[in-house]
């Protein structure tokens, strides 16, 4: 293990302590419970509530998007373990303005049980809530079964777009609207380079091994479509941006917004490169790039590794895609 | 024993826990190669949780003493097993709601609702590689055993071998739900994890009755 | 080695090509050289341009920060080595408004002579250059032999503060008197929990065995001051923060911005458990801190590790690190 | 031969480019022990391309020739030693400035001017654990038999034995300048890389010569 930690059993509550030390001006915690982090300040009135949650170990995802022009509050479980669902609701509660809450949460069993349950506990107390489900992960189940694929870097963008959305003051049904065209247009794929060490087992709970890559390996060592040696990496980028593009399918004139993304130990440095060949793939398909993102925006840990997303983009995406959001793991001014 | 009070319920939660604990690594393994490794871990903090819990409580209502124990392990440990087991705690709570003690018909409610709120909770059938295929067997053998008129004592041993039974049939089946799912045809050959925790959970009721 | 690479004899012009068609509206090139970085647009008559320069492997350092409130133009060099002089020139033409031209580099031979070579260079050419070299690294020599420090993360808030101060028109000494400030009040030491790869040479040029780390160590691999078994987060950050402290030294009263910066690997979740330690020391020690940095900074490739680093601040430093900057790499709006 | 014109120079320099080519690994490996391990890799580029160029000119003036070598030895290898080099080959341009043949004493001449100019550049003095420990040995053997009166070939095969010599006295020298130096005391006991480049300039010239 090369990690920074104390007790293993403290990493998530530690973290999130430096987190609510780092940035009290941004970030409160509901009910005293530093699992369940919210905005700081006074609530909108009228605002919908923006929540998310899902296990932690991959930052900015999930908390690191709560803030000016995203989402409300979020939920945070263990080490890629669901955040349990009287926490969902506490955040829930510290949300909602009386506009109602929207969960926006990836594909996992856990999380969708716990979410369910929370909405369950929101009833009892005449909270409206609706829930967007992000199946992003075309490399976890074929064309037709979109409903089993999971949920990974495609979040960013129905947070990004969803919050906007809400910001301008837009009602639950409007905001969910737009949360589920933005599920509609999203596409990714992943490839994973090392494994990651959760802090409480101490060794990688699967293998790689140096020189080998999984590709379509999900964010917490799911099984990818096909392991082998290690290609260059333009080669990778055509094997992950095909499936991509031919899913949704992506075609010529089309805009769209791509988010190049580690998966954590993978350095700028290689995502650029990745980014200057799926530029050139996409040109030659006729699409156009509209504003890239490239950097961390989902991660696993210290898993060396990236995906690219694809957001297909129309006039109303694209406004709320361009406006500014300020949390304190992402900023961006109007564009 | 024939009958059940509040304290040795509470006694074999405990002997879960123990169990579970006994077998953290066991566990840990099985969800590393069909998950994400972490089942060890959580059904450890989730039983110990509970246990520790329940060991304060002065409560004799054994439907009040299930529903804690539900509550606790939503809390402590919210993974897919985890939310599931705690379902099933709170429906087999509810199933016993207002009872001091129980007999052989009412742990078999009690069973049944628990695996009824892992159904109900989690949308899978037997079959489809999941904790259900080791308690769906084991109510049928305790059904059966009980109707024949056998001691409860006979009754949950036959039961706990057929959740042991039934948990080796998930090697030859396709995972449909949660992580393994994602190994489709590749699930083939190997025990389903979840499956692990529920001979463990019926062991412990074979070892203590 | 676990990379997304091509020919590695392309590692840096593949990223800069990347860089380039990622970001066309806030970089472009002087000379049609990709390795000669300069800010996209007009240049701002009568502004001091500011330039750095120095090897890839760094990313944001060096070019990151490249932009709005920042720097001006960078010249970039091959993985770990100095940009050629020539390059340097290049730069310096291409961003020198008629103000004068201010070096800011970090303290390494190769930069140095030829951070020098082409000031002899621009000369020439009658154009006004000031050096300001960063020498933040208390790990890298003892107090009373600060000259010979290396520079690492504590480039960031030079950069900042100076490209600050540069926007608001200040004249070339001033801006250099400023950016000295920064240099006489900030310090950083790192720690590394791997080593990292050169492309080019395909296998790390050091070794830590995993469950090791080194304390000191420079963001080539440069020896550190103490080896020993991976201690917990705590401990390494009291290890780190003591001699910083010390150093300055910084005294109850002080107010700081902190930055917890990671080497590439090491996740965001670990500089927060680490920031959290950070904070309690601080606070121990009646220092306050105004505002924390927390992320990729500096980094060395896919090195594990990470490195703080305090700047004690006054009104004037306050000022300008609260201004805001927008460069690919780095937002921040005003604080 | 004891004069040299400027197709020997630049079939020198190829040679050198041979030894660095040669040498990349134990380059490497020497700058990997006391710095980042790039000096085989900018030795090569930097020569390399210095030799592909000069291949292509058509140039007698021997200064040119060395000061063209040195710009373009900047421009593809700056790093330390390449800008070092860069510059002792731009003040050895200067000092052969307009010869297209050069004897013994205006070979010591420009030797005396590359180490010159490396000394002017990097502000390091013999003893500092740097290439000049292999260099200023070189140049004082090689005076010195110039002065009594050895032939070129004999001068200079002596004065590639003074820097192979003088480059193993680094082993005890604690470094000054640049990576090593982060070493301090620990540099002690190895060989300084930059000196082993001296050891390869001095060899190409009593190889050719
Ligand atoms: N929908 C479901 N219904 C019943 N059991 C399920 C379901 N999904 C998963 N399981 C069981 O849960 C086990 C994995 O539990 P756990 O490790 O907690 O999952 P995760 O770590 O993915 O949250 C599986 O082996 C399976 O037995
Ligand atoms: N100031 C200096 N003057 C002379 N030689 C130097 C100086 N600094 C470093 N060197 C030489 O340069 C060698 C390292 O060169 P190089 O690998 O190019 O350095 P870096 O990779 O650090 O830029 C050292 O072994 C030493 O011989
Ligand atoms: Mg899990
Ligand atoms: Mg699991
Ligand atoms: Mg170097
Ligand atoms: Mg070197």
């Amino acid at each position: 293990m090369r990690k920074f930690i104390n007790d293993p059993v403290d990493f998530v509550d530690e973290m999130l302590d430096g987190i609510l030390l780092a940035h009290p001006g941004q970030l409160a915690c509901a009910g005293n419970n530093v699992r369940c982090l919210i905005k700081a300040g006074q609530l909108q009135k009228g605002k919908v509530g923006l929540a998310t949650g899902g296990g932690s170990g991959h930052l900015p995802v999930f908390l690191g998007y709560v803030g000016e022009g995203m989402l409300d509050g979020c939920s945070v479980g263990g080490v890629f373990q669901s955040p349990s669902a009287d926490n969902m609701f506490e955040v829930t509660k510290a949300i909602n303005s009386g506009a109602g809450v929207l969960y926006i949460y990836g594909n996992y069993g856990g999380d969708c049980m716990n979410f369910e349950m929370a909405a369950e506990m929101a009833d009892m107390e005449d909270i409206r809530i609706e829930h967007v489900i992000v199946t992003d992960d075309v490399a976890s189940a074929p064309k037709g079964k979109e409903y089993k694929r999971r949920g990974v870097a495609g979040l960013f963008y129905v947070y990004k777009i969803a919050g906007a959305c809400a910001a301008e003051m837009a009602p639950l049904n409007e905001v969910k609207r737009i949360a589920e065209k933005v599920c509609a247009n999203v596409r990714s794929m992943g490839v994973a380079l090392s494994p990651c060490t959760i802090p409480e087992v101490g060794k990688p709970t699967f293998e790689i091994e140096e020189g080998g890559m999984e590709i379509g390996m999900g964010i917490h060592g799911e099984p990818g479509i096909r392991k082998g040696p290690l290609d260059t990496a333009d080669e990778i980028v055509e094997e992950m941006l095909r499936p991509i593009i031919e899913d949704l399918p992506f075609k010529s004139g089309d805009e769209v917004s791509i988010l190049v993304n580690s998966l954590g130990a993978t350095p700028k440095e290689e995502l650029y490169i990745m980014y200057r060949k799926a530029y050139t793939i996409l040109k030659d398909e006729g699409i156009t790039i509209c504003h890239p993102y490239i950097g961390e925006y989902a991660t696993s840990m210290e898993m060396a590794g990236a995906s690219i997303t694809l957001l297909r983009l129309d006039d109303e995406l694209k406004k709320y895609l361009a406006k500014p959001a300020f949390t304190p793991f992402f900023e961006q001014k109007q564009l | 024993m024939n009958t059940l009070n509040g304290t040795d319920i509470i006694a074999i939660i405990d002997v879960i826990k123990d169990n579970v604990v006994t077998n953290r690594d066991r566990l840990t393994q099985l969800d590393s190669s069909l998950g994400d490794g972490d089942l060890g871990i959580t059904m450890c903090r989730g039983f110990e949780a509970v246990s520790a819990t329940l060991q304060e409580i002065e409560e004799k209502d054994i439907g009040k003493i299930l529903m804690k124990a539900g509550m606790v392990f939503a809390q402590t440990a919210p993974s897919t097993m985890g939310t599931l087991i705690a379902s099933g705690l709170m429906k087999a709570g509810k199933a016993v709601s207002g009872k001091e003690m129980v007999t052989s018909s009412d742990i078999f409610d009690l069973l049944e609702a628990f695996t009824g709120g892992i159904q109900a909770r989690g949308k899978a059938v037997p079959g489809d590689k999941t904790i259900l295929d080791a308690l769906t067997p084991a109510l049928e053998t305790l059904k059966k055993a009980i109707e024949e008129g056998k001691t409860l004592n006979i009754a949950i041993s036959e039961a706990y071998a057929a959740a042991v039974t039934g948990a080796e049939t998930t090697k030859d089946m396709i995972a449909k739900h949660g992580r393994p799912a994602y190994y489709g045809d590749k699930s083939v050959g190997k025990k389903d994890p979840g499956a692990e925790v529920g001979i463990l959970i019926l062991k412990a009721f074979a070892e203590y009755i």
